[in-house]
């Protein structure tokens, strides 16, 4: 036993290469939890991926004859009141939540990082002016906001995915803003800036990488709270629109069959919460294995 | 201290001005006409042109929008499109309701929510521990309007332990004074009433309160373990001190600071984010009378709600920075 | 008060209160300011109208005015009113209290009285204006003098929102009326808790003995139908408006509640806008008339409680066409058609309505049904919606290739019907498939003047005839709208315009 | 040659820590013991064991991953790795106190001085009132030097500067009369005008108080001044132990040597520092043979393949070298001998 | 005797307080407050004090790292205060620094190989292959062998990253090197090994030091001349040996007695200096250590000493000599 332990610190300090992203990888593969949530999230994304081989019908087979049948054989999870199988419909769904979680993410990523980045490299007036922004945005009642941008482009999934990248936006933002903030004083940028690195090489090579762990924590988690908001905005009709196969979209026209059909609103609902336990473990065994400061 | 606080309100002027601006220039992209919504379908267009006369809607956006700040200024809040009531008048009825639902649940996500953490720190990987993890995991993850409908479903339909809409027994409406009703209520000294106000908050309250809850226990958890391992913690113990004293009193103020931020910015989003919480339980809160605003294109209302709630959020957030500098005597605000 | 909702509907003072769930707060308690059905619901029982409606269609019965007579050339209406009736507040209703209610509205504006507006074209002195003058003749009667006949006039005036209101309250409450309304209905204000409740209790002194039996009613908001319903399975309201279809069968296996239904007085349809293409050809708009299974559409989402349309208004309404055939479900039919017409596969838009009304439970599901019946007669579509009021300003502006609509209608008429959803110059208004037929439009506007029911009745039937050739629409279902009840409630008869009256309704 | 008592003996103590890499052997097998008012020095580079030694006495390691895996930690002979958590609190503060190395953070910073030092008072004297617990508590401050003692206790941790903190620190260790201080490092983060003055007050509270002291640092200097004997340590094992005069003129280990010769001299010049090559092993990585062996210029094969014990090379001096094998073996080691063998 | 290979006169730093409702400036710290002196080629100059005297500002200034607020800092005839931040890049080249925090210093994410050769890379010197080949020479030259190049600095001790990060100030080929404590975080036998390093190098590459610490007996070692910095002001210059020999200011004497001697027969008489070292936002005026002197005057309370010479290379800014100076 003890053996294999003295091999393997030896190993750490003096033999192999191991890259700061495979250690990371290292620690987080010791994590239960987070290798589970991996695990789910992986499974999502195979279904959302291979959705349509999986799925034993068409998403939107229609077959009126066959409404709100309970889960039987034929119907794992029984069928909506169009006759669809519902199975289908919530594998298909993998796709349209996913795709709402990680496009929304990367969208408020991009701009919050850009406009983090400025604030916190620049400062002074410009670091004023996106702060004040920021402050603005974050004091918005967000689903409001959300609601009027989604009332301004109109409802879809895609209007639905623009407003919670912006209401996401200042989230990151301010983080990035006050990594580039700390990473700044950090004593490695003040030795880039000794050997007489410019401003932009040290912004893409030292600040910028090194403050992408916690985004990568934040925006797993981010993933989480953009399905959680797409499918609320789906409950209020304004997110996807019929017949995407969206979960929140599903359980809101699911409702009325609520005491008569339950396993309508059961099983979309289900998916929903595995989903984002799934990004949500992932997140939490990421910042563990990432930014261990922020480890609790 | 004072001088902090000065400091913050004028540092709040730009932010809530150019809130003020985003809420305008937001509301007036989207598209519909007030004047034909109000009017509904039967209206002719000589009706819809009066109206818009008589609001003001001809005008060029910006000297509707000076306008409305000249009367943000001399403290009017304009009034509704629709109903033509001020909406100085009519906001803090539903601000009221929301207040007292958010708080309730506020206060049950606290109270339950930290010391699940505390204990959960304190006894890490226990069997508490990891019950309360998951719980406070799934608590996140799960949709609140689906947990709405569940437990409206389960603890109303089924069970008929709790009514499942509105704030009172309509058969037997409060008089509001101050709107919030468990005030009213005990003003007026009517606890039966009471009890059926709180029994009205329960199922509400409890699917408001589920996220924050298990933000505010995970984030306890985190904290106190932090600082349990921190060095005054170990002086603390070091002097003798018993395990329950050094967490409940050492460990738990230097703890709670960074849980005061979450409270902070959960009540916020509580505050302004309770729409379908309000929308599931026929809560007439200020989430949905912003939300039907926004479906009547009624600016004033929207533009004041939003506006309200931000002022709000801004003052929570204030509040918190100031408890801060009370629990941390190191935070000199000058 | 107990406060406990286990107890039976009645309150603490023995009396009985009946509680009203519905889905929308009243945005004014004046029903000549306001134009929505919510806000008639409550007025309804608070004011009184010259004329009534029947208990459930909308033939005309004696009101405040006891006889009616109107001249020959349809242009003078002389009212003889009922005696000693006094406005809840002791103002005693007469000839000049009738007057001075006219006066009100016709010296008004449209943004303050715009249902006026709509109805009687105009104001004082304006051109189209219908009204010329109203005057008292004694106490007891009122003269009505035209500019020119409007065949529908006496249905328009028993319209709840020409109520006759206080003249002393309005006068002295100015804009403020709508929050203390003061009629001569069987109910007087009591209290407006917004966004949340309207309570309402019996007056007193109410002129027709016997009524009401309630000594309260209150109206309750609730938004949400699923959550209405629940409301009602645990006793928390007495009644509720907006059932959905699909819950019907569970109301009616509960032997506690009885389900209701609402006489259908409206028109569910798909519009086919005519402006564009492809429906700028007639033989699509055929096409797809006969590629829809209305049959299918009404069991799944009406769950039944609807019958076919096959015109665009009721059959209830004076004036329907019953020998019009329509269009039955004949998908190889609207192939042919497809390719006689040249449709070049082109993808349209399916707008589907983004909120429930009765006439059409749920857009969504329903246009999902539509797009499912295009598909297979190789119509492709693509669902697309937006929030009501942009919906309704985009239809307005001719946007949409096809979508879902439907009208309720607010007096009964066939005129509110044919002509306010299909004549050109309701285009831009609520001509939203943008039709436009010469020959209709002479049909129709004829018969807005024509005072001889049966001549009229022609008119609207010939109409009706060209309107189906020409497809404008796929008209779906005329709804049969349901609420439902606890068992207990007696004599609650649901109006067709949706403004009940709750004189006879008691309570077990 | 000494006849004074000895109040703690630690016997064979092991100390591992669970972790998810496996088990970390902090501290094994240690041996010494404390006399009534000596002040005892304990050197070894960064992460030889030293604080851990220390909680490990305290009770207060952290737990888990950190436990007592063996031996017996012996104060008035009783064994404190043997007392419940209640008993040990009673031990705590009470008989032994402790200071830790950093003063910035040992303190509660949300807690006036004066509440943190009578909450230390009060926890063992709890019949005291609040007034006699705030005299009590004034009284120490002035012990310990600091001016102002009264307004002192009315303002925060973060109000002082370091060296006042330290003192604070000290005046609560001391406020009820512990038999046994233990310093971790108490001047590590200090400058050394402040280092001066806190080891000067450590010793005279030493003489006046007669408290017994175990001086954890890695400065060498401090030791030479402050300390009567010292234990050298290194990757968790004592090395060498003695008399501070002993060790410092006849530094027996290889290690100790190397450690007295690196250390610049601020009298004299030299042209070229000794320096011991490699770095510190981690504790557990070497399992047989002698710790130091690979950085020991006279390492021979024995070294690597046997494990040392710590000879007795004079009554009170201890190493352990096979330089030095031959004589003979202190009692204390047979366990060792015994348990290696795993 | 030649110019000497970097000159500072008159260095101030004053770092601005904020505060106020627009963060107006309400204040100064004065870390570093008017500082003068000289280094000569190859040799090194000491720079000792307690923590928050200034220092690190001083070094971090002549990199220009911090802009000086006041001062010239002549560097090959150059004035480097003056430099474009453009020309003051390329002026890095001869200047290096390393850092006190082998830890923090290096970047995480990049390999050992990555950091070496980035200053090449900045400064274009070379083709990839060539700066291969230096980075493997300069490995080699700092102790650590080819195959570390590929590694990542948390795999390193710390006696190693401190070799690394001299290795970086090295690839440039400099003819100064600034040392902000480069083994106050290290291990007393990890330190010796990195000081004796750095005197090798020092000989094998003609490179002049500045070396900056609060070890008394490290600066001795190394050090050919040592200042004294108390405060943001140097209050003592001179040759290593002489200063240590002969203390002239009541600070440097205290401080050389306070230094724990490391033989256990060493006796001496024991200056110890009471209280803390005053905050430099607020300064005491005259002399800034007249509050823990044990020599003060009146003199002290009210006017500030100037830094001169009070015999040969040995210069101290304390009024006791100044009287002296003047008696003479
Ligand atoms: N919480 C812990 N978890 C795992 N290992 C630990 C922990 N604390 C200490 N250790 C291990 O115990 C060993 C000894 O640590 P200790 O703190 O006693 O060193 P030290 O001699 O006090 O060093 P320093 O001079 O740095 O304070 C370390 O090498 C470390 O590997
Ligand atoms: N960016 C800054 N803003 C304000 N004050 C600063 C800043 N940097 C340093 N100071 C102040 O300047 C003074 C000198 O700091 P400096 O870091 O130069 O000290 P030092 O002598 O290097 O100390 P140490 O030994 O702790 O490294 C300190 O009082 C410090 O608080
Ligand atoms: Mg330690
Ligand atoms: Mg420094």
């Amino acid at each position: 036993m003890s053996e294999v332990v003295a091999n393997t610190t030896e190993n750490l300090t003096t033999h192999k290469e191991v890259g700061p992203w495979k250690e990371a990888w290292h620690n987080f593969k010791k994590s239960k939890a987070a290798v589970v949530g991996a695990g789910i999230v992986a499974f999502f994304i195979i279904l959302a991926i291979f959705g349509s081989w999986i799925a034993p019908q068409g998403v939107n087979e229609q077959n009126l004859s066959e409404r709100l049948m309970a889960p039987s054989a034929k119907h794992w999870f029984g069928t909506d009141d169009f006759g669809r199988d519902i199975f289908s419909r919530v594998v298909y769904g993998a796709r349209v939540s996913l795709w709402v979680g990680f496009s929304s993410v990367i969208g408020s990523v991009i701009v919050g990082s850009i406009l983090g980045i400025v604030a916190g490299y620049y400062g002074r007036w410009v670091d004023t002016i996106i702060s004040r922004l920021f402050d603005i945005l974050l004091a918005f009642p967000s689903i409001l906001l959300a609601i009027s941008i989604v009332a301004v482009l109109g409802p879809s999934l895609q209007n639905a995915l623009i407003a919670i990248a912006i209401i996401n936006v200042p989230n990151f933002g301010r983080l990035i803003r006050s990594k580039v903030l700390s990473i700044k004083q950090e004593e490695y940028i003040m030795s880039a800036k000794a050997i007489g690195m410019n401003d932009f090489r040290i912004l893409f090579r030292h600040i910028l990488p090194n403050s992408m762990t916690p985004v990568i924590v934040q925006g797993t988690l981010a993933i989480a709270s953009a399905i959680i908001e797409a499918a609320g905005l789906g409950f209020l009709g304004l997110g996807a629109q019929a017949p995407t196969p969206e979960w929140g979209k599903m359980l809101s026209d699911a409702r009325v069959y609520l005491v008569n059909a339950p396993w309508t609103m059961i099983f979309p609902g289900l998916a929903i919460m595995l989903t984002v336990l799934g990004f949500n473990l992932m997140g939490d065994g990421l910042r563990d294995a990432l930014d261990p400061k922020m480890k609790n | 201290m004072l001088h902090y606080i000065g400091k913050r309100l004028l540092q709040l002027i730009p932010v809530l001005l150019g809130m003020t601006f985003i809420v305008f220039m937001i509301i007036r992209a989207i598209p519909g006409d007030p004047a034909k919504v109000i009017l509904g379908q039967q209206a002719t267009k000589e009706a819809v042109a009066a109206l818009r006369a008589n609001l003001g809607l001809d005008n060029p956006w910006y000297i509707q929008y000076f306008h409305y700040l000249g009367g943000l200024l001399t403290g009017d809040l304009g009034e509704s499109m629709r109903t033509k009531v001020p909406v100085s008048t009519e906001i803090w009825s539903y601000l009221a309701a929301t207040l007292e639902l958010s708080l309730f649940a506020m206060i049950l996500a606290i109270v339950i929510g930290v010391n699940a953490g505390i204990i959960s720190a304190w006894f890490q990987n226990s069997w508490f521990d990891y019950t309360a993890m998951v719980f406070a995991l799934v608590g996140v993850s799960v949709p609140i309007f689906w947990l709405g409908l569940m437990g409206q479903w389960t603890f109303g339909t089924q069970l008929d332990w709790l009514p499942t809409t509105g704030r009172e027994d309509t058969r037997d409406p409060v008089t509001a004074i101050t709107h919030l009703y468990i005030l009213d209520t005990i003003i007026q000294g009517r606890f039966d009433q009471l009890i059926v106000v709180l029994k009205h908050l329960i199922l509400p309250a409890f699917a408001l309160a589920t996220i924050p809850m298990a933000i505010i226990a995970r984030m306890t958890r985190s904290s106190m373990l932090e600082v349990m391992r921190s060095d005054y913690v170990r002086t603390a113990r070091a002097k003798g001190q018993k395990m329950f004293i050094v967490i409940y009193k050492h460990a738990l103020k230097n703890a709670i600071i960074p849980v005061l931020t979450v409270i902070g910015l959960q009540m916020g989003l509580l505050l302004g984010g309770a729409i379908l919480t309000e929308t599931i339980f026929s809560w007439p809160g200020i989430g949905r009378y912003v939300y039907d605003a926004i479906s009547f294109r009624d600016y004033p209302v929207i533009q004041s709600g939003i506006l309200i709630i931000a002022f709000i959020f801004v003052m929570i957030n204030l509040i918190v920075d100031i408890l801060y500098s009370v629990i941390d005597p190191r935070i000199k605000y000058k | 008060g107990s406060g406990d909702k286990k107890e039976t509907s009645s309150d603490s003072n023995g009396g009985k209160t009946l509680i009203y769930g519905r889905s929308g707060d009243s945005v004014s308690l004046d029903p000549a300011v306001v134009t929505d059905g919510e806000s008639f619901k409550v007025t309804t029982n608070i004011f009184e109208t010259l004329i009534n409606f029947g208990e459930q269609d909308t033939s005309l019965q004696p009101g405040l005015a006891k006889k009616w007579e109107g001249s020959k050339d349809g242009l003078t209406y002389t009212f003889e009113l009922q005696e000693g009736v006094k406005f809840q507040d002791g103002t005693d209703f007469n000839a000049d209290a009738v007057v001075k209610n006219f006066d009100r509205w016709m010296n008004g504006n449209a943004d303050k009285f715009p249902y006026f507006v709509s109805m009687f074209g105009g104001f004082k002195g304006d051109k189209n204006a219908i009204i010329k003058e109203v005057k008292a003749d004694g106490d007891n009667k009122v003269v009505i003098t035209l500019n020119k006949p409007q065949a529908p006039f006496l249905k328009n005036l028993a319209m709840t929102a020409f109520a006759i209101a206080s003249p002393t309250a309005f006068e002295k409450e100015g804009d403020k009326f709508g929050d203390n309304p003061v009629g001569t209905g069987p109910f007087k204000f009591v209290s407006w808790k917004r966004n949340d409740s309207v309570t309402i209790e019996k007056n007193k002194d109410y002129w027709q003995k016997g009524q009401p039996k309630l000594d309260k009613l209150i109206f309750k908001s609730i938004t949400d139908n699923s959550a209405r319903l629940n409301a009602l399975k645990t006793g928390e309201i007495d009644l509720a408006d907006g059932i959905n279809p699909t819950d019907a069968k569970t109301i009616e296996d509960d032997s506690n509640l009885q389900l209701l239904k609402r006489p259908s007085m409206n028109v569910g349809y798909l519009g086919l806008t005519s402006t564009r293409p492809p429906f700028d050809n007639v033989k699509v708009r055929q096409a797809v008339n006969y590629a829809i299974d209305k049959e299918a559409i009404i069991k799944a989402f009406y769950n039944g409680q609807a019958e076919v349309a096959k015109n665009p208004m009721p059959p209830v309404i004076e004036g329907y066409n019953d020998d019009v055939k329509g269009y039955d479900y004949d998908p190889e039919k609207a192939k042919q058609l497809l390719k006689e017409a040249g449709y070049d596969g082109k993808k349209i838009e399916l707008w589907a309505m983004p909120v429930a009304r009765p006439y059409m439970p749920d857009g969504q599901k329903i246009a999902e049904a539509i797009q499912k019946n295009l598909a297979d007669v190789g119509i492709q579509s693509k669902i697309v919606s937006y929030e009501w009021a942009t919906y309704l300003e985009k239809l307005t502006n001719g946007e949409a290739d096809a979508f879902l609509m439907g009208w309720t209608g607010d007096n009964g008429d066939a005129d509110n019907f044919l002509f306010t959803l299909l004549d050109e110059t309701t285009i831009g208004s609520n001509n939203y498939a943008y039709y436009k037929n010469a020959e209709v439009h002479k049909l129709l506007a004829t018969a807005q003047s024509e005072t001889n029911e049966d001549k009229r009745n022609d008119l609207y039937k010939k109409a009706q005839v060209i309107i189906s050739k020409d497809a404008p629409w796929v008209p779906l279902a005329h709804s049969t709208p349901l609420l439902a009840g606890k068992s207990t409630i007696q004599g609650f008869v649901a109006h067709p315009t949706g403004t009940d009256k709750f004189n006879n309704v008691d309570i077990k | 040659m000494d006849d004074r008592k000895e109040l703690l003996k630690v016997e064979a103590l092991e100390t591992t820590f669970f972790t998810d890499g496996g088990e970390i052997p902090a501290v094994d097998h240690i041996d010494f013991s404390l006399k009534e008012g000596e002040i005892l020095g304990i050197v070894g580079e960064s992460g030889c064991g030293k604080s851990v030694t220390s909680l490990s006495i305290m009770g207060l390691l952290p737990s888990p991953p950190g436990k007592i895996t063996g031996g017996k930690i012996l104060l008035d002979n009783k064994d404190l790795t043997k007392l419940s958590e209640k008993e040990m609190r009673k031990v705590r503060g009470k008989d032994i106190a402790m200071i830790f190395q950093e003063p910035m953070t040992s303190l509660n910073p949300l807690f006036t001085i004066g509440n943190q030092l009578t909450e230390a008072i009060l926890i063992h004297h709890k019949n005291w009132t609040k007034k006699q617990a705030n005299a009590r508590a004034a009284k120490m401050m002035k012990l310990v030097g600091l001016p102002r003692a009264e307004e002192l206790l009315k303002e925060y941790p973060h109000q002082l500067s370091g060296g006042m903190r330290q003192r604070v620190m000290i005046a609560m260790a001391l406020v009820c009369d512990p038999k046994v201080l233990i310093a971790d490092e108490p001047t590590t983060a200090l400058d050394v005008t402040i280092q001066a003055q806190i080891l000067q007050l450590m010793k005279e509270l030493n003489k006046r108080l007669k408290t017994a002291v175990m001086l954890i640092t890695h400065d060498l200097g401090v030791v030479a001044e402050t300390c009567e004997r010292v234990i050298v340590m290194y990757s968790g094992q004592v090395v060498e132990e003695g008399p501070v005069d002993v060790i410092f003129k006849d530094p027996q280990h290889p290690y100790t040597q190397g450690l007295i010769q690196s250390v610049p001299d601020m009298r004299h010049k030299k042209d070229r520092l000794y320096s011991i090559t490699g770095s510190v092993p981690k504790p557990g990585s070497i399992k047989v043979g002698c710790r130091f062996a690979a950085r020991c210029e006279f390492a021979t094969k024995k070294c690597i393949e046997a494990s040392p014990k710590l000879y007795q090379t004079s009554d009170a001096h201890k190493t352990r070298c096979f330089l030095h094998e031959g004589k003979k073996v202190s009692s204390n080691d047979r366990a060792i001998v015994e348990s290696t063998r795993t | 005797m030649t110019e000497p290979l970097l000159k500072v006169q008159g260095l101030k730093k004053y770092f601005p307080i904020r505060s106020g409702i627009f963060g107006q400036i309400t204040g100064q710290v004065k870390a570093v407050d008017d500082v003068s002196f000289y280094v000569n080629e190859g040799e090194t100059l000491g720079i000792v004090g307690e923590s928050g005297c200034g220092k690190s500002t001083t070094g971090r200034m002549l990199m220009r790292l911090l802009e000086p607020t006041e001062g010239a800092i002549e560097f090959q005839g150059q004035n480097l205060a003056k430099l474009s931040p453009f020309e003051m890049r390329k002026a890095r080249r001869d200047i290096q620094m390393v850092f006190q925090d082998p830890y923090a210093s290096l970047n995480p994410r990049h390999s050992i190989g990555q950091i070496l050769e980035e200053p090449l890379i900045v400064h274009g010197i070379g083709d990839a292959k060539e700066r291969k080949k230096r980075v493997r020479a300069l490995l080699e030259i700092v102790g650590l062998s080819d195959d570390h190049a590929k590694r990542y600095p948390h795999q390193f001790s710390g006696g190693q990253r401190q070799r690394i990060g001299i290795a970086r100030a090295l690839m440039t080929n400099p003819k100064l090197i600034i040392a902000d404590e480069p083994v106050s975080a290290l291990d007393v036998s990890i330190q010796a090994q990195v000081l004796n390093l750095m005197q090798d190098l020092q000989k094998e590459l003609k490179l002049t030091y500045i070396f900056i610490a609060h070890d008394l007996g490290v600066v001795r070692h190394i050090s050919d001349r040592v200042g004294v910095m108390y405060l943001g002001k140097i209050v003592e210059l001179s040759e290593s040996e002489e200063l240590y020999a002969n203390p002239l200011h009541p600070y440097t004497k205290g401080l050389l007695s306070a230094v724990p001697i490391p033989d256990p027969d060493f006796r001496r008489q024991q200056i110890i200096i009471e209280g803390d070292v005053p905050s430099p936002s607020s300064p005491p005026k005259g002399c800034t250590f007249h509050t823990r002197c044990p020599f003060k005057m009146d003199i002290c309370t009210k006017s500030v000493p100037q830094l001169t010479e009070a015999q040969h290379g040995h210069s101290v800014a304390c009024h006791l000599y100044n009287e002296q100076a003047n008696d003479k």
